[in-house]
C-alpha cells in the first residue's frame, strides 16, 4: 500500500473510468481490436491500482467477490456458453445469435452466446490478475525476512 | 454425437468449476469430486461403446467443418485411453478421500485434479495440433500446482526442475507446430496429413518429426529428456503422484504415436533408428535407476520411464502388431502405475518411511495390500497372468517379426531387471519383518479400506484383463489398425 | 482337462477358508482335489496309451489366435500323474508339517496355485499357454521358496530362483515366438510334425539357444545349477514337491516336448549331452560335500536333471526309454526322501548328518518308507531304481560315438548317487544317537509318513512288477517324445550283460564312498572342487547382482545428478543431436529465393529486439535485465502492429506490462543475478544455444521457401461476418472458430492464479504429515479465512477479521485437524 | 522481411537457451520470457507477413477485399501469449517461494529433492540386500 494523497484521489477518479473502458473494450472486441482479454486486463488494473492506494483488504472489500469466485464465475460463463449451445441442440461452443431491434437504430443489436463467452474470459482475467497480485502483495507473513 | 464427445472434457471442467465455487464446503468438494469422476467414467465408457459400435466419432466444435474449426475425434485409441483414465480417476478420487489432507483440499486439490483430467482428456481426443498444445498447457499447469501443493522444500525444488524442463517441452512443441503450420497452412491433424505431400522432402519431415519427438519425449520421459521425472514424481502425496505416473507420461507418448503415425506415416530410416535407440536407452536407464533406489516413489518413477521405453519401441517398429503392442502396453500401464503409486502411498503411511529398506512387515500385517501389490508389480515385470505380459509378448513378437533382434534382446534383459527390482521391493518392504515399532499408521479399519478399496479394485481389474485379455487386446488392435491405416480417420474428420 | 487345472486353482482360492475352518483336517480336505485330478488322469491313461493323444480346446483369446488347448499324450500323462499324485501326498504332508504356522492358509494358496500351474504346463498344447504356466510356476515357487520370509537367506534364495528362472523364461518366450514365426502355429501338437522345417530354417540356432536357455535355467543345468540348492531355504514340502518332482522337471519337459521339433541335430546332441553330462557328474559329487540332508538331496536332484538332459541329447530309442523311466524313478524316491528329511528335521530339530543317528527305534515307520526310497535311489535291486540305472547304462552303451564317455560319466555319477542314497536313507537311522536333539525324537504323524511310505512302497512294487508301467505309461511317454511307437520292456533281470557289470562297478565304488565318506568330505580335493563349482557360481551370481547394483547406481548418477542445469544441458544437447541429425543426414534443404521487401524501420525494430535480448543476456543487474526485456517485448508488440496485428500488439503490450510489474514485485525480494561463471561453461552453453537457434532458423527458412496455403484463413475471413457476426476476425477466431482453445486458455490462467495463491498462501506441510503419520508439526496451528489466507492463529488481532472471515470447513476446520484423534501420532 | 524475422526468432531462441542454462534461476525466468517471444515471432513469421492491413472487415462490408494479414497465426499467438503469461507468473512465484524455503536461487544448489545418498547397497557384505 502506498500512502499518497494524490494517488488516492487519482484512484477514485480513475477506477470508474477504467472499469467503463474495460466494458467498452469487451463489447467492441467482436468487431474491432479488443475483446475479453484486454478488457479484463483493464478492469484488473483498476483494482490493482485501488489496492495500491488503499491496501489489499480495501480492494477486496470493494471487489465484493473473492478472486477465486470470480475465476469460478468466469469459467462458468464461458463453459456455460458452450453448454447453452449444446442445450439448444447445436454443437458445443456454436455461436447463437439473437437480434434485438432497437428503436432509433437501423441495425438490430446482435446479441450472441459468444458475448457470454467473452464476458467469462474477462472475469477470469480479472480474477487471475487479482488473485496473483493479492497473493503476492499480501503473502503469508514471515515467508522471508528481508 | 454433438454432445457425447464433448463430455470427457466438459464433465471434468464443470466438476472443477463447481469445486472451485463450492470450495467452502469440504463435503461438497469431495462428493462432487467422486461424482464427477464417476460421471466421467460413464461418459467415457459411452464414447468407447459408441466408437466400438459405430466407428470413429467426430465432433466439430462450434459446428465449423474441419479443418476450419477445432475437431474432436475419438477412435479406439483415444476412446480406450479416456475410459481407462477415467477409471483411474475414480480410483484416485476415492483414495483421496483419505489420502488427502484438509489443507490441500482447501487449496484446490479437487479443482486442480479435475481440470488436470480435463487437460488429459482434451489431449487424448483433440484432432487439432494447436488445440493439443492448449490441452498440454492445461494439464501442465494443473500438474505444476498439484506438485507444489504443500510447499514442502522437496516439492518446490522438484517443481522447479519439473516446471523448467516442461516449459522447454511446451516451447519445443509449439515451435514444431509453428513450423509445420508454415509448411502446410493447417492445424487439423487430418488436414495436415493430406497436405504433408507438399513438403516433398523426407528429410524435412524427419526434422520436424524429431522436433515433435523432443517435445513429446520430454513429456513422456524418454531418454535423454526424462530428468525432470525422477526429480519430481516422488515429492507430491500419493494421489497426485498416482495420477501423474498413470497419465501424464501417457499423454506424451500418446501424442507421439498419434503424430508419428498420422503425420509421418512413412518414416525415414533415420527416424526409425532414432526411435529405437531412444526406446532402448529409455528402458535401460529407467530400470537401472530403479535398481538401487531407496525411496519407493522415486523407484517407481524410474520404472515409469522404463515402461515408456517399451511403448516407444512398439512405435519404432512401425507395424500394426508393434503398435497394437504399444497401445495395449499403454492401456494396461495406466492402472498399473497409478495403482503402484497408490500402494506406495499406503506403504508410506503404514511404515512411516519412504525407504524401501526400512519398511517391512507388510506381508504379515497387510495381506490384502500385499496381494494387491503383486498384481501390478508383476504385471510391470511382464509376468503372466497379468496384463503386462500380453503387452510385452506382443511387443517382443513385433520386434522379432521385424528382425530387430538387438532391441528385443535389450527389452528382454530389461524385463529381467524389472523383475529383480520388483522382487527387491517385495522382499524388503513386504516380506522382511517389521521394525520394532511395527506399523505406525493410525488409520482406522474404515479409513484403511478407503485407501485400499481403489487399489484392490484396480488389482482385480488388472487380473481380469490378464486372464481374459481379449476385449482390451481387441481394442488395442483396432486402435493399431486405425493408426496404420489412416484413411478412415481422415475420412471421418474431413468428411 | 481344463476342469482339472481349474479345480486345482479353485482349491487354491478356497484354501484359506478351509484352513480357517479346520486347521487339522485342511490338508486332507484339500488333498482331495489333486487326488480327484489324479484319478481323472488314471482314467484317461487307457485311452491315451491305446488310442493316442487327447486334445481339447476352449476358446480364450481369439485376437491372439490363442485358445486354451490341452494335449494329453504319453509324455504329458506321465507328468500329469506325477504332479497330481505326488501333489496329493504333499498337500497332506504339508498339513502336518506346517500345522503350527500362522501362514498355512497362504501356503496352501501358493502351493495349490503352483500345482495348477504345473499341471497346466505339462498339459498345455499352445506354446503361449505353456509359457504362461511356465512363468506362473516361477512366480509361485518364488513365493514358496521365500516362505520363511523373515530370514534374509530365504529371501535371497527366492530372489535367486526367481531371477534365474525368470530370465530363462524370457529367453524361452523369445524362442517360442521365433518358433511360431517358422511354423506358423502356436500348437505344439502341430509343430511336432514340422521338425524338418524348423531345423532347416535360418532361425534354428537362435530358437535352439533360446529354448535351451529357458530349459537349462529352469532345470538347474550347469552353469545355472546354483539356484536349486539355495532354494532348499523353502519349507520341506516345497522342496519335496517343486525341487524334486515337478518344477525343475519343467525344463526337461520342454526339451522333451521339443525333441521332435528341434532334436536330432548335431547341435542338439552335443549341447545337451555336454551340459547334461557335466551337470550330472559334477553335482553328483558335489552332493557328497554336504552333511545337510536337504542339500545332499538337492544336489542329487540336479544330478538327475543332468542325466535326463543328457539322455534327451542322446535321443536314441533306448535313451528316451531310460529318460522316461528315470523320470518316474526319480520322482518316486526323491519325493519320499525329501519328506523323510522333513520328518527327521521336524521331529528332531536337525537335519545335519553329523548330529543324526540311531533314529530307527524312534521313527520306525518313517525309516521303512525312507529306506525303501533310498535303496531305490541307490539303485539296489529289486527296487525300481535298479531298473532305471540298468536301462540308463543300456542307453549309454548304445549312444553311438559318445558311448564310452557317457557310460563312464554315468557310472561315476551313479556311484556317488549310491552313496548319497545310503547317507540320506540309512545313516540317520543306524548307529547310536549322537547329539542332544532339541526335541525328543518321535514318530511323525500319519499325514507325514504317509507320503514316504506310499512313494517308497511304489518304488519297490514297480521294481518287482515293472509291467505295471512299462507297456502303458512309459511306453506311451516315450512315444510322445519320439513321435513314433517303440516297444518298451522293463525287467529286473536281463542276464549278465555289460549294463549289469557297470552296475556292479557302480555299487563297488558307491559303497566305498559311503564308508570313506567322512574322510572324503574333509579332503582338500573335495573342498576345492566344491568351492569352485558348488559355491562359486551362487556367490558369483550374488556378486553379479551387487556389481549390477553398483554400476547401475554409477550410471544413474551420471545422468541423474540432481543438478538442474545439467539436465537442461543434456536435454538441449539431445535435442540438437536428434533434430540436427535429421537435418544433417536426411534433409535436402531448399532456400527461399529472395529476401522480399524490407523497410528500414522494420529492420531497425528487428535489430532492437535482438539487441535487447543480447542486453538481457549480458546484464549483471536484475533491473537492467528487466528493462532490456521490456524493451524487447514492446518492440515485438510494435512489430506485430506494423504487420497488421493490432490485437496481438495490444495483448503483447499489456501482458508485457503485467509481467514487468510482477517481476519487479518479486525481484525486490530476491538477490541479484550477478555471479561468476567460468568461461568454459559459458562457451559450452553458448555453443548449445546457438545450435538450437540455428536449427530453428534453418527449418524456418525451409518452410518459408514454400508458398503458404492460406485456405483456412480465407474461409475464416469469408465467414467471419456472414456466419459468425463479427468483423474482427481474430476475435471471432478466439471466441468462435477456435473457442475451445480460448476455453483452455482461461483454464490455464485460472490454475496459474491458483498456483500463485497456493505458493504464496499455503503453509509448508512438512514431510511426516504427507505420510499420514503425523509425528509432530513445528508450524503454528492455522486458521483459514474467507479467501484462504492462512493466518498464524496467535498473530491475529481481534478486530481484523473481515466479513469473509467465517470458517471455511465448519465440519473439519483446518486448524482442528491436528487435534483429530485419528491423526494423533503413535510416537 | 520474413527471413529477417526468422533470423531474429532464431537469435532469440539462442539467447533464451543460453539464459536457461545459467546458474541463477532468475536468468532462467528471463530466458523463459524471451523464449516465449521467440516462438511467437516464429509462428507470426510462419503465417507470412502482410503490412498494415489488419484482419478486420471494414464497416459495411462482408469480406475484406484484397490482401490482409493472416488472422489465424495471430489468434494462435494471442492464446500462446496468455498461456505463457500464466505459466511465467507461476514459475516466477515458484522460484521466489523456493527461495523462501531453500534460501537459494542457484540452480546448482537444488539438490534436496535428489540427495546424493539415496542408494542402498550393503557395502561391507557386497550383497544386494534382499
Amino acid at each position: 500500500m502506498i500512502r499518497s494523497l494524490i494517488l488516492q484521489i487519482a484512484t477514485r477518479l480513475l477506477v470508474p473510468i477504467l472499469l467503463l473502458f474495460s466494458i467498452f473494450m469487451l463489447l467492441r472486441g467482436h468487431n474491432l481490436p479488443g475483446g475479453g482479454f484486454v478488457g479484463g486486463l483493464v478492469a484488473a488494473s483498476a483494482f490493482v491500482l485501488y489496492s495500491l492506494a488503499v491496501g489489499v483488504d480495501g480492494a477486496r472489500r470493494v471487489l465484493r467477490l473473492a478472486p477465486r469466485t470470480l475465476l469460478g464465475t468466469g469459467l462458468a460463463c464461458s463453459v456455460g456458453a458452450g453448454i447453452l449451445s449444446l442445450a439448444t441442440g447445436a454443437s458445443f461452443l456454436q455461436s447463437l445469435w439473437v437480434k434485438v431491434p432497437l428503436p432509433g437504430l437501423s441495425d438490430p443489436l446482435k446479441l450472441g452466446s459468444t458475448l457470454i463467452f467473452d464476458i467469462g474470459v474477462m472475469f477470469v482475467v480479472v480474477g487471475t490478475v487479482l488473485l496473483m497480485v493479492f497473493s503476492v502483495e499480501d503473502r503469508v507473513p514471515g515467508l522471508i525476512d528481508d | 454425437m454433438k454432445v457425447l464427445l464433448v463430455l470427457p472434457v466438459l464433465i471434468p471442467a464443470v466438476t472443477g468449476i463447481l469445486t472451485l465455487l463450492l470450495r467452502r464446503s469440504r463435503f461438497a468438494q469431495r462428493a462432487l469430486s467422486v461424482l464427477g469422476a464417476v460421471a466421467l467414467l460413464g461418459a467415457s465408457s459411452a464414447v468407447l461403446w459408441t466408437v466400438q459400435t459405430n466407428g470413429i466419432q467426430v465432433a466439430q466444435m462450434g459446428n465449423w467443418a474441419a479443418p476450419f474449426g477445432i475437431t474432436l475425434v475419438a477412435d479406439s485409441f483415444s476412446a480406450g485411453l479416456i475410459t481407462i483414465s477415467a477409471f483411474v480417476a475414480v480410483a484416485v478420487a476415492v483414495y483421496a478421500l483419505r489420502g488427502m489432507d484438509v489443507e490441500r483440499e482447501f487449496f484446490g486439490f479437487h479443482t486442480l485434479f479435475h481440470l488436470l483430467m480435463m487437460g488429459i482428456n482434451g489431449a487424448f481426443i483433440t484432432g487439432d495440433l494447436f488445440n493439443m498444445y492448449v490441452w498440454f498447457e492445461v494439464l501442465l499447469i494443473a500438474s505444476f500446482v498439484l506438485l507444489v501443493l504443500g510447499n514442502e522444500e522437496k516439492q518446490l525444488e522438484g517443481a522447479v526442475k519439473y516446471v523448467g524442463i516442461n516449459l522447454v517441452a511446451s516451447v519445443s512443441f509449439l515451435t514444431a507446430i509453428g513450423l509445420l503450420y508454415g509448411f502446410t497452412g493447417s492445424l487439423n491433424f487430418a488436414d495436415i496429413a493430406t497436405s504433408m505431400g507438399n513438403i516433398q522432402e523426407a528429410g524435412l519431415e524427419a526434422t520436424i518429426a524429431a522436433l515433435f519427438l523432443v517435445g513429446f519425449g520430454i513429456k513422456a520421459g524418454l531418454f535423454p529428456l526424462y530428468f525432470w521425472l525422477p526429480a519430481s514424481y516422488h515429492t507430491p502425496p500419493a494421489p497426485v503422484a498416482a495420477i501423474f505416473a498413470g497419465l501424464l507420461t501417457k499423454v506424451g507418448v500418446y501424442s507421439l504415436i498419434r503424430i508419428f503415425t498420422l503425420l509421418f506415416p512413412d518414416p525415414t530410416g533415420y527416424t526409425k533408428t532414432l526411435l529405437l535407440v531412444v526406446a532402448g536407452a529409455t528402458m535401460v536407464i529407467g530400470v537401472l535407476g530403479a535398481l538401487t533406489e531407496r525411496n519407493v516413489n522415486r523407484l517407481l518413477a524410474f520404472l515409469v520411464i522404463s515402461a515408456m521405453g517399451y511403448v516407444v519401441m512398439g512405435l519404432g517398429f512401425f507395424t500394426t502388431l508393434g503398435l497394437a503392442g504399444a497401445v495395449f502396453y499403454i492401456f494396461q500401464d495406466i492402472p498399473v502405475k497409478a495403482s503402484l503409486f497408490l500402494i506406495g502411498g499406503v506403504m508410506e503411511r503404514e511404515t512411516g518411511t519412504t525407504e524401501v529398506g526400512k519398511m517391512g512387515g507388510l506381508y504379515m500385517h497387510r495381506p490384502l495390500l500385499a496381494l494387491s501389490f503383486i498384481v501390478p508389480a508383476f504385471s510391470l515385470a511382464g509376468f503372466p497372468p497379468f496384463p503386462g505380459f500380453w503387452g510385452k509378448l506382443t511387443l517382443v513378437q513385433a520386434g522379432l517379426a521385424t528382425e530387430n533382434y538387438l532391441i528385443v534382446a535389450i527389452a528382454l534383459l530389461v524385463g529381467v531387471l524389472t523383475l529383480l527390482v520388483v522382487a527387491q521391493v517385495w522382499a524388503r518392504a513386504f516380506w522382511s519383518p517389521a521394525r520394532e515399532e511395527g506399523l505406525v499408521s493410525t488409520d482406522s479399519p474404515l479409513q484403511r479400506s478407503v485407501l485400499q478399496a481403489p487399489i484392490v479394485v484396480i488389482g482385480v481389474a488388472l487380473l481380469a484383463v490378464g486372464l481374459y485379455a481379449q476385449p482390451l487386446f481387441d481394442l488395442a488392435q483396432q486402435a493399431a489398425d486405425n493408426l496404420t491405416n489412416t484413411a478412415p480417420y481422415i475420412q471421418a474428420v474431413l468428411g | 482337462m481344463l476342469l482339472a487345472v481349474l479345480s486345482v486353482f479353485a482349491a487354491a482360492a478356497v484354501a484359506p477358508l478351509v484352513v480357517r475352518l479346520s486347521r487339522k483336517a485342511a490338508g486332507w480336505i484339500l488333498a482331495t482335489v489333486p487326488l480327484g485330478a489324479f484319478v481323472f488322469f488314471i482314467r484317461q491313461a487307457g485311452h491315451v496309451t491305446h488310442d493316442g493323444p487327447l486334445r481339447e480346446s476352449t476358446p480364450w483369446f481369439p485376437a491372439y489366435d490363442l485358445p486354451l488347448t490341452f494335449y494329453l499324450d504319453g509324455l504329458s500323462l506321465l507328468f500329469a500323474l506325477l504332479v497330481t499324485g505326488i501333489g496329493t501326498l504333499i498337500v497332506v504332508y504339508a498339513g502336518g508339517y506346517l500345522k503350527h504356522s500362522d501362514e498355512l492358509g497362504r501356503f496352501y494358496v501358493q502351493l495349490l496355485s503352483f500345482m495348477g500351474a504345473m499341471l497346466g504346463l505339462v498339459l498345455a498344447d499352445n506354446a503361449i499357454v505353456f509359457f504362461i504356466f511356465f512363468e506362473l510356476t516361477s512366480l509361485t515357487s518364488y513365493l514358496l521358496i521365500g516362505f520363511y520370509h523373515n530370514e534374509e537367506d530365504s529371501r535371497q534364495a527366492a530372489r535367486k530362483a526367481l531371477v534365474v528362472t525368470g530370465a530363462g523364461g524370457l529367453a524361452l518366450m523369445a524362442g517360442l515366438i521365433l518358433l511360431y514365426q517358422v511354423t506358423g502355429t502356436w500348437e505344439f501338437s502341430e509343430m511336432l510334425a514340422m521338425g524338418d522345417t524348423v531345423v532347416q530354417s535360418p532361425l534354428y540356432v537362435g530358437i535352439f539357444i533360446l529354448v535351451c536357455a529357458g530349459a537349462f535355467t529352469k532345470s538347474a543345468q550347469f552353469p545355472f545349477h546354483f539356484w536349486l540348492p539355495a532354494a532348499m531355504a523353502g519349507p520341506t514340502p516345497v522342496s519335496a514337491y517343486l525341487h524334486s518332482a515337478t518344477m525343475v522337471k519343467a525344463g526337461v519337459f520342454i526339451l522333451a516336448r521339443m525333441h521332435p521339433v528341434l532334436g536330432g541335430t548335431e547341435l542338439w546332441t552335443t549341447t545337451l549331452v555336454a551340459f547334461g553330462g557335466f551337470t550330472m557328474l559334477m553335482t553328483a559329487w558335489l552332493a557328497l560335500r554336504y552333511t545337510d540332508l536337504k542339500q545332499i538331496l538337492a544336489y542329487t536332484t540336479t544330478m538327475v536333471l543332468g542325466l535326463l538332459t543328457m539322455l534327451l541329447g542322446v535321443g536314441t530309442e533306448e535313451a528316451i526309454a531310460a529318460m522316461v523311466t528315470f523320470t518316474l524313478v526319480h520322482a518316486l524316491y526323491k519325493g519320499a526322501l525329501f519328506m523323510l528329511a522333513g520328518n527327521i528335521d521336524h521331529e528332531t530339530g536337525t537335519r545335519d548328518l553329523k548330529e543324526l543317528g540311531g533314529l530307527r527305534s524312534a521313527m520306525p515307520i518313517t525309516m521303512i518308507g525312507g529306506l525303501a526310497a533310498a535303496l531305490s535311489m541307490s539303485g539296489i535291486p529289486p527296487f525300481f531304481g535298479f531298473i532305471g540305472k540298468e536301462i540308463t547304462y543300456e542307453a549309454a552303451l548304445h549312444a553311438g560315438g559318445w558311448s564310452t564317455l557317457i557310460l563312464g560319466a554315468s557310472v561315476l555319477a551313479n556311484a556317488a548317487l549310491v552313496a548319497s542314497g545310503l547317507l540320506v536313507g540309512l545313516k540317520p537311522f543306524i548307529g547310536e544317537i549322537k547329539g542332544a536333539f532339541t526335541r525328543e525324537p518321535h514318530e511323525a504323524p500319519l499325514s507325514m509318513y504317509l507320503g514316504p511310505c506310499v512313494l517308497g512302497g511304489l518304488g519297490l512294487a514297480i521294481g518287482l512288477y515293472p509291467a505295471f508301467v512299462d507297456h502303458s505309461l512309459l511306453q506311451s511317454a516315450q512315444a510322445g517324445i519320439l513321435q513314433e511307437p517303440h516297444e518298451l520292456h522293463l525287467a529286473l533281470w536281463h542276464g549278465v550283460n555289460p549294463a549289469l557289470i557297470a552296475s556292479l562297478i557302480t555299487f563297488a565304488i558307491g559303497f566305498a564312498i559311503y564308508y570313506g565318506w567322512e574322510r572324503l568330505q574333509k579332503s582338500a580335493v573335495m573342498g576345492g572342487f566344491g568351492r569352485a563349482l558348488g559355491d562359486a557360481p551362487g556367490d558369483g551370481f550374488e556378486r553379479l547382482l551387487y556389481e549390477l547394483g553398483r554400476s547401475s547406481h554409477t550410471i544413474t548418477r551420471a545422468f541423474q545428478t540432481g543438478q538442474f542445469r545439467r539436465y537442461l544441458l543434456l536435454i538441449f544437447t539431445g535435442t540438437i543431436v536428434m533434430v540436427g541429425g535429421a537435418l544433417l543426414f536426411e534433409a535436402n534443404l531448399s532456400w527461399p529465393s529472395e529476401l522480399g521487401e524490407v523497410r528500414y524501420y522494420e529492420a531497425a525494430l528487428a535489430g532492437l529486439v535482438v539487441l535487447s535480448a543480447l542486453a538481457a543476456v549480458r546484464a549483471n543487474d536484475r533491473f537492467v535485465a528487466i528493462l532490456a526485456l521490456s524493451i524487447g517485448g514492446y518492440s515485438v508488440a510494435l512489430l506485430y502492429l506494423l504487420f497488421g496485428a493490432p490485437d496481438l500488439a495490444m495483448t503483447q503490450f499489456s501482458v508485457e506490462t503485467l509481467t514487468l510489474i510482477l517481476l519487479v514485485i518479486v525481484l525486490i525480494h530476491l538477490p541479484n543475478i550477478d555471479g561468476y561463471e567460468p568461461i568454459t561453461s559459458r562457451v559450452r552453453d553458448a555453443v548449445v544455444a546457438v545450435g538450437v537457434g540455428a536449427i530453428v532458423t534453418t527449418v524456418a527458412f525451409a518452410a518459408l521457401s514454400f508458398p503458404l496455403d492460406r485456405s483456412v484463413s480465407e474461409f475464416m475471413m469469408q465467414n467471419s461476418y456472414t456466419e459468425a457476426q463479427g468483423s474482427n476476425i481474430v476475435n471471432v477466431i478466439l471466441v468462435d472458430f477456435r473457442g475451445l482453445d480460448t476455453m483452455g486458455e482461461i483454464i490455464v490462467l485460472t490454475m496459474a492464479a491458483l498456483g500463485v495463491f497456493v505458493l504464496m498462501r499455503m503453509r509448508r506441510i512438512r514431510l511426516p504429515e504427507i505420510l499420514g503419520t503425523r509425528l509432530h508439526s513445528d508450524d503454528e496451528p492455522i486458521r483459514v479465512d474467507g479467501d484462504g489466507e492462512t493466518v498464524p492463529a496467535g498473530a491475529e488481532a481481534g478486530g481484523a477479521a473481515d466479513q469473509n472471515g467465517a470458517e471455511v470447513h465448519p465440519d473439519e476446520p483446518a486448524g482442528a485437524e491436528e487435534a483429530a484423534p485419528d491423526d494423533q501420532s503413535t510416537s | 522481411m520474413e527471413l529477417i524475422l526468422a533470423v531474429v526468432s532464431g537469435t532469440l531462441f539462442a539467447a533464451s537457451f543460453y539464459l536457461l542454462l545459467r546458474r541463477n534461476l532468475l536468468r532462467f525466468v528471463i530466458g523463459i520470457i524471451i523464449l516465449g517471444n521467440a516462438v511467437n515471432l516464429l509462428i507470426f513469421t510462419m503465417g507470412r507477413l502482410t503490412r498494415e492491413v489488419p484482419p478486420v472487415i471494414p464497416y459495411g462490408q462482408k469480406v475484406i477485399e484484397g490482401a490482409y494479414a493472416n488472422p489465424l497465426p495471430q489468434a494462435l499467438i494471442l492464446t500462446a501469449i496468455v498461456i505463457s503469461f500464466g505459466l511465467l507468473a507461476f514459475t516466477l512465484v515458484l522460484v521466489y517461494r523456493n527461495y523462501t524455503v531453500s534460501r537459494t536461487i542457484d540452480a546448482d544448489r537444488l539438490t534436496a529433492s535428489e540427495p546424493e545418498q539415496d542408494v542402498d547397497l550393503h557395502t561391507q557384505k557386497k550383497r544386494l540386500p534382499a
